[in-house]
């Protein structure tokens, strides 16, 4: 790979999706049947060079991108340090593989829709990358507001419903992102600054001041009700429940996630220097809201029956993980909390890819109706299935009990007791609600007929490839967890001091 | 769906409006003087040592960009990527409106 | 298209005689964007509401033909991509992206910023004018599966 | 009391208006009015910007013809007025789809009430 390429690695990784999607439209009306080859090798060559970049940023340190060329407070910058580079990767793998699976599955959920629906999604991937990569603070929310709109589109297609749940999502983005520009101009007002790095060096002469304080305020709150952090998740289930497959495996693993990375960025880069580490009241805010939201999203996960539903409570659970590992401010709850979020990103894409696959070929994803049946006809889905489960549930050999692992010695290392009980309640729940599928496909035997539907077998092979990978990749990513933590997220931290 | 009776709904919008007004009024009152020319948003030199972004686009727009209209150039020249974002949110829209509402037609489409 | 054609004589005339004077106007707002209040979006946002005001006054059958809905939607794909584009073009000239100083339009720096400028204005112009046009049309689509339901 | 409504009476309004359009969002039951209300908020939160650009006794960001030099006390802060055309265009197209979800709703239901479109469920 060329090295000046890698130079503009940040602003082509962006470009190339919003390109792709601009092109898509302008040349792919005609020709639907090419929409989701093109956003697979939009997605793939992003991927790679994100690898590329990613390899490039660990060598020769972060890269700081000018825009215009017009120097940091001026114009405005990309940061393209070891957290974005490897959350970067994050999006463009995780989006690559779900994308391949929306060959068979787009066409048959939304037919004749699949230009603007790839798209859309392209749009959706170039503004979480954006998000992800920007160092400018309203820059930051042109992006998430792309993310936004096409969130919104790609939830409000699929059942009856999703129009109803998806206005109700906007409702509450808008709000969110009315909330965020709120912040930024009371914070304008007393800065004068829209640059993070700027801010951060401005903060600690204004920390004190009433306009600045509130102007914080509004920005997390905006930030957190984006990221459906537990007292404002409230628009998260049903959005997820009523989208359709593929929109939904895109964003329930990405999209709440890179509202968390702003809010890990907004803490630990901006607010850090002004309020020390963890941003003190603030931080032990978001750990405790985070540890109701794990509590919370694991006992309404158990009592609900449908599977997409369900796992859309989970995430309002895992989204509670994250904000932990952010609150708790120190080495290893940032670490398990940037693992959790690569973690995460895996585990529920993979269950979210099984269950389009059983509404596919089972044709529900009712859990009551799930049995032996479902196991006989898909066996490789439903071994995918049980490794996102186990790495759920957090048991050793998957990733997830490490991302756990380290969020624990956060909580013990900072003495907060509460949050450890809550980390360990949520292991039994989240236990209860998948041993019950998992007793419901493997042990019980099949009712005749009951399942309504003849089954159609195993999902297609562009379905059953990428799920298999995420199962795998878990595995991997559990065996080989130390070398991640140690050649990926050890340089975060060291960049945060 | 969650359903919330009206008499629990309207006092706690009541309630929450409530709150970020005063909070938005306690934010003001501490607000240097309305339109003051010198307040920190306006100032040369921010604390941490850099020029503060809206006096160097007053000072330096027309000398840079031969253009004497400030916006025009902060919009298109010095923070040129936000409103490539926003011809892409522009775009954007388009296309979910599309996705949302446009008619499904034959393999063949023709829109006259 | 459900909404029929205006059949008043007075609204079609007026409709056909102010909307050449609202995208000449426009072009004046998109082109004096340097010099006064004024830019790509404000230009784009005219010449669609002219647009839409022929659509309105003389109905779709008159008007589709001049700009449909599958020509605005790529319309606002070219606008995006002329702006990318401009931006593009930087790299070629070692710069980085959107640095039109770079771009030789010109010998002066600021004269290269300037005609860089108005360069995005157009892509933006065009990108707004023809995707509200198209947010419009399909706002007002009939709700049928495949059948062609034209005009009024 | 007085002293302060007199001096920040633009904040002032600016904070009603804010409370309207969320109270519109939250507590109206008709999907239009939610929508109305939520343009209501963004339009405020613009003004709110507009304002922190305002400079007493100062011109819009325009350079005076044959002024030189450049007194930056003359001129508003150009940078929120760039901020805002761009929050503008964003506020309008969250209409569009706001507009276009409603458009669907209403195909799928037949009515925007939300009562009445719980009761369907």
């Amino acid at each position: 790979m060329r090295p000046d390429l890698l130079n503009h690695a940040p602003i082509l990784i962006i470009l190339l999706f919003l390109g792709g999607a601009m092109v898509a439209v302008l040349a792919g009306l005609l020709q639907r049947r090419l929409a989701q080859p093109w956003a697979v090798g939009i997605t793939g060559s992003a991927t790679l060079l994100s690898l590329f970049g990613l390899a490039r940023v660990l060598q020769e340190g972060a890269l700081r991108y000018q825009l215009g060329g017009w120097r940091a407070p001026i114009g405005i910058e990309l940061i393209y340090d070891p957290l974005s580079a490897f959350l970067v990767v994050v999006i463009c793998a995780v989006s690559l593989l779900v994308l391949i699976h929306g060959r068979r599955i787009v066409p048959e959920e939304i037919p004749g829709r699949e230009v603007p629906f790839f798209a859309v999604a392209l749009m959706l991937i170039g503004g979480l990358c954006g998000i992800v990569l920007t160092g400018d603070l309203f820059n930051l929310y042109v992006f998430i507001e792309i993310v936004s709109l096409s969130s919104y589109a790609l939830l409000g297609i699929g059942t009856k419903r999703s129009p109803l749940s998806a206005f109700r999502y906007l409702v509450m983005g808008t709000t969110a992102g009315s909330f965020y520009l709120l912040g930024l101009a009371l914070i304008f007002m007393r800065t004068g600054t829209l640059n993070m790095t700027d801010l951060a060096e401005i903060l600690p002469f204004v920390s004190g001041q009433v306009p600045v304080l509130v102007g914080l305020a509004f920005i997390l709150v905006g930030l957190s009700l984006k990221a459906a952090i537990f007292p404002l998740h409230g628009w998260l289930p049903d959005a997820y429940t009523d989208g359709c497959s593929t929109a939904t495996a895109l964003i329930a693993p990405l999209g709440t996630k890179t509202a968390l990375y702003a809010i890990l960025r907004f803490v630990f880069f901006v607010l850090a220097p002004a309020y020390g580490a963890g941003a003190a009241p603030i931080g032990t805010i978001v750990a405790y809201a985070g540890a109701a939201a794990i509590v919370w999203g694991s006992f309404m996960a158990m009592s609900q029956k449908e599977l997409k539903r369900m796992l859309a409570y989970s995430s309002v659970a895992q989204v509670g993980y994250i904000a932990l590992g952010i609150g708790l401010g120190s080495r290893y709850g940032l670490i398990g909390a940037v693992l959790h979020i690569l973690n995460h990103a895996c585990m529920k894409a993979c269950l979210f890819l099984v269950t389009g696959n059983l509404r596919r070929n089972v044709g529900h994803s009712y859990l009551p109706n799930l049995d032996a049946s479902v196991r006989r006809e898909m066996p490789w889905s439903m071994a995918a299935f049980c490794v996102a489960a186990i790495s759920m549930i957090g048991l050793p050999p998957t990733a997830g009990f490490f991302s756990k692992w380290y969020l624990a010695l956060g909580t013990v290392e900072a003495g907060q007791w509460p949050l450890l009980v809550a980390l360990l309640v949520s292991t039994l729940l989240n236990g209860v609600y998948f041993f019950r599928i998992f007793e419901q496909v493997y042990l019980k035997p099949a009712r005749e007929g009951a399942s309504g539907r003849e089954a159609r077998g195993e999902a297609p092979l562009s379905m059953l490839v990428p799920t298999l990978i995420f199962a795998v990749l878990l595995l991997i990513l559990g065996i080989g967890n130390v070398y991640i933590v140690t050649t990926f997220l050890e340089p975060i931290w060291a960049g945060v001091l | 769906m969650i359903r919330m009776p009206r008499r629990i709904r309207i006092p706690l919008a009541l309630l929450g409006i409530l709150c970020c007004c005063t909070a938005l009024l306690f934010a003001i009152a501490a607000e240097p003087d309305y339109g003051d020319p010198h307040a920190p948003a306006h100032r040369e030199v921010s604390p941490g040592g850099h020029v503060t972004p809206g006096i160097y686009y007053t000072r330096n727009a027309l000398a840079e960009a031969h253009t004497p209209n400030m916006v025009t150039v902060t919009l298109a020249d010095y923070r040129s990527f936000d409103t490539f974002g926003e011809t892409t949110v522009v775009f954007c829209g388009c296309v979910c409106v599309m996705l949302l509402l446009r008619r499904r037609r034959p393999e063949r489409s023709d829109d006259s | 298209m459900m909404r029929s054609a205006s059949s008043n004589l007075i609204v079609r005339v007026t409709a056909r005689f102010v909307a050449p004077v609202i995208q000449i106007f426009a072009l004046y707002v998109l082109f004096h964007g340097h010099y006064s209040p004024g830019g790509g979006f404000q230009g784009g946002v005219m010449i669609a509401a002219s647009i839409i005001l022929l659509r309105l006054a003389l109905g779709n059958r008159e008007t589709r033909p001049l700009i449909s809905t599958a020509v605005a939607t790529r319309g606002a794909a070219l606008g995006a991509l002329i702006f990318l584009a401009v931006g593009a073009l930087a790299f070629r000239y070692g710069g980085e992206f959107l640095d039109y100083g770079m771009i030789p339009f010109s010998d002066d720096e600021s004269m290269r910023r300037s005609h860089g400028i108005l360069l995005i204005e157009v892509g933006v112009a065009l990108a707004c004018a023809c995707a509200l046009t198209a947010v419009y049309d399909d706002l007002g689509e009939a709700p049928g599966r495949g059948e062609e339901r034209s005009g009024d | 009391m007085i002293d302060f409504f007199a001096e920040h009476y633009s904040h002032v309004c600016i904070v009603v208006l804010i409370g309207v359009g969320f109270f519109g969002m939250v507590g109206k039951r008709n999907l239009v009015k939610k929508l109305i209300g939520m343009s209501v908020l963004q339009s405020a939160i613009i003004l709110f910007w507009l304002v922190a650009a305002f400079k007493e006794d100062a011109t819009i960001p325009i350079v005076k013809d044959g002024v030189s030099p450049i007194v930056p006390e003359e001129y508003v802060n150009p940078l929120p007025h760039a901020l805002m055309l761009t929050a503008i265009v964003v506020a309008v197209v969250t209409s569009g789809v706001a507009i276009a979800l409603l458009v669907k709703i209403y195909r799928n239901y037949g009515t925007l009430e939300e009562d009445q479109i719980l009761e369907q469920l």
